[in-house]
């Protein structure tokens, strides 16, 4: 590990994302300080005034580590994240967006053309009388002015350039992030891909996993809106879809604890290949019917599978986007 | 007479894939010779060759023996073979199969009244629709031999004096509809080329 | 029950007549007088599949479109129009090929078929839709002391088992029993008339003839009860044709062969 | 193990989808030696390389990561041939061993062998079928080998992730269950207690002996068959090492080889079997003065009362009540003077149907067959004409002890002078039975023979085909045609009788030897019905979970070299629950069954399939979805723990690993799209009827590519999409018919996933055509034909599985925003834009 100037370099950027990861990093609270403290942050968009002008100048693998969040849905998102990779000894995937795709991962169930459509023409809230669309170069008062092209696929950060280690969560959780970063600093770096987690499903720590029941058989499956949630019980058992078995701990099952089904945000352990088609397995076997119409009687309280199974993690899936025509 | 003796030359391998390749008729090939067809053909005893040995004829693809042979005109389409042949050869059909086959290529005897019936029939049927029964009989004894109409005097009287008899044309409304339904439906190409 | 359209069928409008008449009657007596498709035309019959498949196909075709236009079921009684339109309906259903050559040739005169008819014969929408009960409370004057050979020919049973039973059919049993008269046990009930063969080989066509009244009246029937017009023709005209013919009915088959026992000799086979 | 591998999913720089290490060439385990895999591939004579291009997949399988030899072989499961991969183990430290030869059915367990004996655990070996499922079933060769190519290559992906594994002994309990006790199961029975065995003989009927002890005489000797059967029924009963349970049904099997619990129902007899003698003074004193019921044993040709003993033979020689006709059961107002007749107090009307487990290491079923209803027939008259009878009514006629004391007389007491017997009645025949039932011929050339002796009569035979192959059978015929039976070529057409007949009828047939049809006068017909299996033999085999071959009868293991087994291990078959057999091939199979079970019980123990799942209990977070899903109960809850589970070696049955192998199907032709369709087919079904397609010859689609696994249920969502995203353009899932899993409820668990997966894929533009889930037994193979031409078709038609693969969608991000706005709105813009002061 070099160090030029004592303290090592990190930077943080964002591609992608809603901006909850900056929060998220925010939340840290007097945590931030020390982390502030240990390091010379030499991007940050959000917080500092740096350009891309002055990371360039740097030289090649003399940043510690850049912290990225989002999924990379532009040009300039691959440009930035190709840049500090060059830039960087390591690269964090940073949030859900980055490590599977995340939220902005869903339209990939369009195309290119489709988004366009609804995001600046059809929308009602859009005012666009002259149907202007996004274009790489335009004239405005004689200035030729460009925006970044616009990828069919939205992708994930890992799908883009080389990526050392991943922090889950959609934000990630403080505890979370606060181990990830202590692991960093220990010097003992774990095997590159790691996922900075707890590899073990959610009901390792879920409050309510004792009374999930040994004989459990789903009929129906309900949404949170349409029923009165207990509690105490088993969201599961409850008829909620809950992806807690298939997803990785370390949030400490916080949705649970405010009384809401697991959706996925930290994605699978390193054991699955496929979220989704994991959570699919092991959710559709339980379904306490063993004809076909019954059975897609009990699907019908499924109505978005993709969005159910897929929502956090479509990019990187195996099936990864809507096919093309 | 023909000698009953064949050559290898008398076989036609052509027709033989062709009777085999008659929707079901494949079936020709598992024929496992029990004679049920024959036994239960009301019209068996006039044949010269057994339902039984026609298919398999047919199989071996002597054609000639098989278009030439008087059993095809006697079949009656009953069905009793059809339905009771344990290999599920489709008998019945068959023999419809070889009445086309044998009209298209004009191997029957010139008077023998099935086939004139038959062209007859369509004829009546292509020009007007529906089938007057006294003209239809009247003029299938007209082309195979007036002298038949002698026997008939007394049944033709009976049919008369009934009411039975009617010399009214019967035709149908859309006959232009009819000729273009005919002339779209097209050829069969069962037959071979 | 869903509407019926009455096809008649060429024979009925000929040598039928009679067997016509009496079907309008009885229906009328039913109170469900019979409607007759509009327009229909010769089902083709066998003489026609002799010739061209396709162009019988499209014929037959032809009524099944126009009932399906009244949203009918068909209702024939004759047994050859029966098997005609039934095998017709069969066949655009389960072969693509053919479905598609008859498709084409309705679709050139405005006309559609989706397969949504069924073909029905009186006896089956006697027995079955009308019921025995309703038939027997109909009857005015009971067939009483009439001893009938029931008489069903081959094509409402073969190859095709539709509404019946194939070797032992019992519908018609059945509606002459509601009828008041006695039915005899008749093992021809579903042997060949001949058919067309009584025209064009009378005496291969009245030997059958003659197999099917000899074997009634040694069962002690008085009369025979028959469902489609061309048997009925054939047994009628033949009962006085092929008794006077008999004599030089010499058509002993070549194939034929009797075992004779001096025990049996006089009751084997009548020729 | 490597715990963490990329991101979960697997994403990575280069796009593709191989980011994580599960799908790498790497060894797994750190530190072990480097994978070396040998890789043979067999000629099987000309079978496999007449069609498949032996060296060329010699050559590729050369090629790929890990193999360090690839060898082909004219017959690798010679001598020579295992010798060969002996040596290679040792010679060159291969520690993988792939074999691309014919089913894992035939020869997994020789090559294993081979394996093991060059000292490497045997479960590093890997079985390629290349010749049920390539050369057999294909014709094209460039298509066949590239799909042997295929299959080898995802079976040396696959050994890569291979462990040693050690297999389990399981001991075996020494008792057995017989089912059934016709002669069959009486050998069984017999055989296994002469050898010290406990055996549970289970008969429905009251009596056993089953059809045989109806018999008279038996082919082609003419021996008595009473005779030769009563000596062994009398031995059933007396020996010490046979409990014997009549009026019994097996109503449960639980359990697995070795500890089957048996639960079987004893319907109430009313008579105590330990108490009665057979004095039948109870029959006597009933208040029916004569039989009033039809005798089930002699086929309703005679009478009995409501209690009756079965038969004169009967064993046991106790009599029973049949309560549907006795008047006490029916309005509770009988005399009872049966009850008072007996003098052993051994009539007890309050029976009660009672319930017992028997535990037992191996069954044998022995359950038979039944006949023909000529019914089904209706143009023989059978039902109509009084004398048409089935060969069994007249076997019972010609039996001394039969209702007319052996004479041969008709229904209104005469002797019939003449008498036809029709071969072939509901066998050969697409409409009932499409088999030739075996026996006929020779029974009514037996019956011929009786008639002809007892009555003198004329007897004609109709037959097909003779059928006498067997000891003496020709011979027998011979003697038969020599007596003057009339033996007449044809089959008969019809039955009729005449009005004013003396009970004569006259049958149709064509005499197709000499081209006429005869009409000959019989007074008597006698229809050679054919066998079936028994009606309910489908409940039987659910019951045992055994298979039924696609005709009815109990499906063997294997139709030559595993006759009595079946594919559930410990149940074997005898006699003509497998289908039609006379009575030497009858106790020649039961002798075999109990030899087989006798192997099982005296060693002792069986070798359990070693790979079944285990519980990694640092990994699993306790969330229990596992536990409802095993049908074996066989996951239980650690109670240390509490939050882990643990599995119950003893009873969990094997799953594979089955990942590696979906993958295979990545590459696409380049001309001419030939689909590539991977099919994951459940071992004991769809698996099965691949390999019977195989030894049946038949064509179907190359494109399909097996990988078998051992239960659809085994099947996760992941396998699919797996598939798809490494270039398969469908996927074909075939697992057991609903109610017939291996496992109880696998295929179940299947199906759900399918239906959402389906729901899944389908939002995603994938076609529903390319996901198929079909249940298939065993011995449907035509249907798999059918199957896998109709997918092959189909994604044929649809094209190649677009799905995007980004490193392919973005050459350049030059290129990428060159594409954007379509020109057209672009311009149209612009245009607007410019007119704007």
């Amino acid at each position: 590990m070099t160090e030029s100037e004592g303290k090592p370099k990190v930077a943080f950027y964002w591609c992608a994302s809603c901006g909850g990861c900056e929060e998220a990093v925010v939340d840290l609270a007097e945590g931030i300080l020390d982390v502030v403290g240990a390091v010379d942050i030499v991007m940050w968009p959000v917080a500092m005034d740096f350009k891309r002008a002055d990371v360039e100048a740097m030289p090649d693998g003399s940043i510690l580590a850049s912290f990225i969040n989002g999924a990379i849905r532009t040009t300039e998102q691959e440009e930035m994240a190709s840049l500090l990779r060059r830039k960087s000894q390591l690269v964090i995937a940073f949030g859900a967006c980055s490590q599977l795709g995340g939220i902005p991962g869903l339209a990939n169930l369009f195309d290119r053309e489709g988004i366009y459509q609804a995001a600046y023409l059809e929308s009602p809230s859009t005012e666009n009388p002259g149907g202007t669309l996004p274009r790489l170069r335009s004239r405005e008062n004689g200035y030729e002015l460009s925006l970044p092209g616009f990828y069919e696929t939205v992708r994930s950060l890992g799908q883009v350039i080389d990526v050392d280690y991943a922090i889950p969560g959609c934000a990630p959780h403080p505890t979370v992030i606060q181990s990830a970063v202590a692991t960093l600093l220990s010097g003992e770096l774990p095997p590159k891909g790691t996922v900075l987690a707890p590899d073990q499903a959610l009901c390792e720590e879920c409050p309510r996993r004792e009374s999930k029941p040994l004989d459990l058989s789903i009929s129906e499956f309900k949404r949170p809106h349409e029923v009165l949630i207990d509690e105490e019980t088993c969201l599961l058992a409850q008829g909620l879809v809950c992806l807690g078995p298939a997803t990785r701990a370390g949030c400490g099952a916080a949705c649970v604890c405010g009384n809401m089904p697991c959706s996925g945000c930290s994605g699978p352990t390193s054991r699955v290949l496929d979220h989704g088609g994991k959570a699919i397995s092991g959710i559709a076997s339980l379904i306490g019917a063993d004809d076909e119409e019954t059975i897609d009687a009990v699907l019908e309280g499924i109505p978005d599978p993709v969005g159910t199974f897929y929502r956090y993690g479509l990019p990187a899936s195996l099936l990864r986007r809507k096919t093309l025509s | 007479m023909r000698p009953n003796i064949r050559t290898e030359a008398d076989r036609s391998p052509e027709f033989a894939s062709w009777i085999t390749s008659l929707p079901g008729a494949e079936k020709i090939r598992e024929c496992m010779h029990c004679g049920l067809c024959s036994a239960s053909c009301p019209l068996f005893a006039y044949m010269d060759h057994s339902p039984r040995q026609l298919m398999h004829l047919g199989r071996e693809g002597f054609r000639d023996d098989v278009l030439g042979s008087f059993t095809i005109w006697l079949c009656t389409s009953c069905y009793q073979c059809t339905v009771e042949c344990p290999r599920q050869i489709p008998v019945t059909e068959i023999m419809y199969a070889l009445k086309r086959r044998a009209i298209e290529e004009k191997v029957y005897t010139k008077h023998l009244p099935i086939p004139v019936l038959a062209r007859e029939f369509r004829r009546m049927v292509t020009d007007r629709g529906r089938i007057s029964e006294s003209w239809l009989v009247m003029k299938l004894l007209l082309k195979t031999g007036v002298h038949r109409m002698f026997g008939m005097v007394e049944l033709g009287w009976d049919l008369v004096r009934t009411g039975r008899f009617s010399l009214r044309k019967e035709t149908i409304r859309e006959r232009g509809d009819l000729a273009r339904m005919l002339e779209a439906v097209g050829s069969d190409g069962e037959a071979v080329s | 029950m869903k509407k019926l359209a009455y096809y008649p069928g060429c024979s009925l409008i000929g040598t039928g007549r009679a067997y016509d008449e009496s079907l309008r009657a009885v229906f009328e007596a039913l109170g469900e007088p019979l409607e007759e498709l509009d327009d229909w035309n010769c089902c083709g019959a066998t003489s026609y599949m002799s010739i061209d498949k396709g162009k019988a196909y499209a014929l037959a075709s032809r009524n099944l479109a126009l009932a399906e236009r009244e949203e009918a079921d068909l209702l024939t009684p004759c047994n050859a129009c029966y098997l005609v339109l039934e095998k017709t309906r069969r066949h655009l259903a389960d072969s693509a090929e053919m479905g598609h050559r008859v498709r084409r040739a309705l679709d050139a005169v405005g006309l559609s078929y989706e397969g949504d008819v069924r073909i029905r014969h009186p006896l089956e929408v006697l027995t079955q839709d009308v019921g025995e009960e309703r038939i027997k409370e109909a009857v005015k004057e009971p067939l009483k002391g009439l001893k009938v050979a029931p008489y069903y020919g081959c094509q409402i049973v073969r190859p095709y088992a539709t509404f019946d039973d194939q070797y032992h059919p019992q519908t018609m049993d059945r509606l002459l029993k509601a009828t008041g008269a006695k039915v005899v046990p008749y093992p021809f009930k579903t042997r060949c008339c001949g058919a067309s063969q009584t025209g064009t080989l009378p005496e291969v066509g009245l030997h059958l003839v003659y197999r099917l009244l000899n074997e009634a009246k040694a069962r002690g029937a008085d009369v025979l009860a028959v469902t489609c017009p061309l048997c009925q023709f054939n047994l009628d005209a033949g009962s006085t044709t092929s008794n006077r013919s008999r004599s030089s009915t010499s058509h002993r088959s070549s194939g034929w062969r009797s075992e004779s026992r001096p025990r049996s000799s006089a009751s084997i086979a009548p020729w | 193990m490597l715990r963490e591998n990329g991101f979960g999913s697997g994403p990575t720089r280069d796009g593709s989808t191989d980011g994580s290490t599960i799908n790498g060439d790497a060894p797994l385990t750190n530190g072990d030696p480097p994978i070396r895999i040998g890789v043979y591939v067999c000629h099987c004579g000309t079978n496999i390389a007449r069609t498949v291009d032996v060296e060329r997949v010699t050559e590729k399988a050369g090629e790929l990561p890990g193999v360090a030899v690839a060898r082909d072989y004219k017959y690798m499961c010679s001598d020579p041939g295992q010798e060969l991969i002996k040596e290679d183990i040792e010679e060159l430290g291969l520690n993988r061993i792939v074999v691309a030869s014919c089913s894992p059915n035939l020869h997994e367990g020789t090559f294993r062998g081979a394996t093991a004996a060059a000292g490497l655990n045997p479960f590093f070996f890997q079985m390629v079928n290349i010749r049920e499922h390539a050369s057999w079933v294909h014709e094209d060769r460039d298509l066949a080998t590239e799909k042997a190519v295929d299959l080898v290559r995802a079976a040396v992906r696959r050994v890569h992730h291979h462990k040693a594994l050690e297999s389990r002994r399981v001991s075996i309990r020494p008792e057995a269950l017989v089912v059934g006790g016709g002669i069959a199961g009486i050998t069984a029975a017999l055989t296994l207690a002469e050898a010290g065995k406990h055996v549970y003989l289970v008969e429905r009927e009251a009596s056993i002996g089953g059809h045989m002890a109806q018999f008279d005489k038996t082919f082609p000797t003419l021996d008595c068959a009473a005779c030769i059967l009563t000596p062994k029924m009398t031995q059933v009963k007396a020996h010490p090492n046979i409990t014997l349970m009549t009026m019994t049904e097996v109503v449960k099997v639980d359990g697995f080889v070795g500890s089957y619990e048996v639960t079987v129902k004893h319907r109430p007899r009313y008579i105590d079997v330990s108490l009665c003698i057979g004095c039948q003074q109870c029959i006597d004193a009933c208040v029916y003065k004569r039989g009033k019921f039809e005798d089930e044993f002699d086929v309703g040709l005679s009478k009995r009362k409501p209690i009756y003993l079965p038969n004169a033979q009967a064993v046991p020689q106790v009599v029973l009540i049949d309560p549907e006709q006795c008047i006490q059961f029916s309005s509770g107002k009988c005399k009872q003077t049966c009850v008072e007749a007996c003098d052993r107090d051994a009539i007890f009307l309050d029976q009660e149907e009672q319930v017992e487990t028997l535990d037992v290491g191996a069954i044998i079923m022995a359950t038979g067959f039944q006949t023909f209803d000529p019914r089904r027939s209706p143009h023989y008259g059978y039902g109509i004409y009084p004398n048409v009878y089935t060969a069994l009514e007249v076997e019972r006629l010609v039996n001394a002890s039969g209702p007319t004391g052996g004479e041969v007389v008709l229904r209104d007491g005469e002797k019939p002078t003449s008498v036809g017997i029709v071969h072939c009645v509901g066998s050969r025949n697409q409409k009932n039975n499409p088999w030739c039932s075996k026996v006929c011929c020779m029974y009514s050339l037996k019956l011929a023979h009786l008639i002809k002796e007892k009555t003198d009569a004329e007897v004609y035979n109709f037959y097909i085909d003779m059928r006498t192959p067997g000891k003496g059978f020709e011979e027998f015929y011979q003697r038969i045609a020599a007596e003057g039976a009339h033996l007449i070529r044809g089959k008969v057409a019809s039955v009729y009788q005449h009005a004013d007949g003396d009970g004569e009828m006259l049958v149709d047939v064509e005499d197709t030897l000499a081209g006429m049809v005869r009409r000959i006068p019989v007074d008597m017909l006698v229809l050679a019905v054919g066998l079936e299996p028994r009606a309910d033999a489908e409940d039987v085999r659910r019951t045992f979970n055994i298979t039924c071959s696609g005709d009815g009868w109990f499906m063997e293991r294997h139709p030559k070299l595993a006759p009595v087994d079946t594919f559930t291990d410990g149940v074997y078959l005898a006699g003509c629950c497998q289908g039609p057999k006379d009575i030497p091939e009858t106790v020649a199979q039961a002798g075999a069954a109990a030899g087989q079970t006798l192997a099982l019980i005296d060693r002792g123990y069986i070798e359990l399939e070693p790979n079944t799942a285990q519980v990694i209990a640092e990994d699993c977070s306790g969330c229990k979805t596992c536990i409802p899903l095993c049908p074996y109960q066989a996951i239980l809850q650690s109670s240390r723990t509490s939050s882990r589970t643990r599995r119950s070696t003893r009873r969990s049955r094997g799953c594979w690993h089955m990942l590696e192998q979906a993958e295979n199907a990545q590459q696409t032709s380049p001309e001419g799209f030939e689909p590539r369709i991977v099919a994951l087919f459940c071992n004991w079904c769809t698996y099965m009827a691949a390999d019977l397609a195989g030894t049946s010859r038949m064509r179907y689609a190359p494109n399909v590519r097996v990988v078998r696994v051992m239960c659809s249920g085994r099947i996760d969502t992941q396998f699919v999409m797996h598939a798809f995203a490494r270039g398969a353009d469908g996927v074909l899932i075939g697992g057991c018919h609903p109610g017939d899993c291996h496992y109880q409820e696998g295929n179940y668990k299947a199906l759900r996933r399918f239906r959402l997966l389906r729901r899944v894929i389908e939002s995603l533009g994938i076609e529903k055509e390319r996901l198929r889930l079909e249940w298939i037994s065993a011995s449907e193979a035509d249907r798999l034909r059918r199957v896998a031409d109709e997918m092959a078709a189909d994604i044929r038609a649809l094209g190649p599985l677009q799905l995007s693969i980004p490193a392919e969608d973005f050459p350049s991000a030059e290129d990428a925003g060159a594409e954007l706005p379509s020109p057209g709105i672009a311009e149209e813009t612009a245009a607007k834009e410019a007119a704007v002061p």
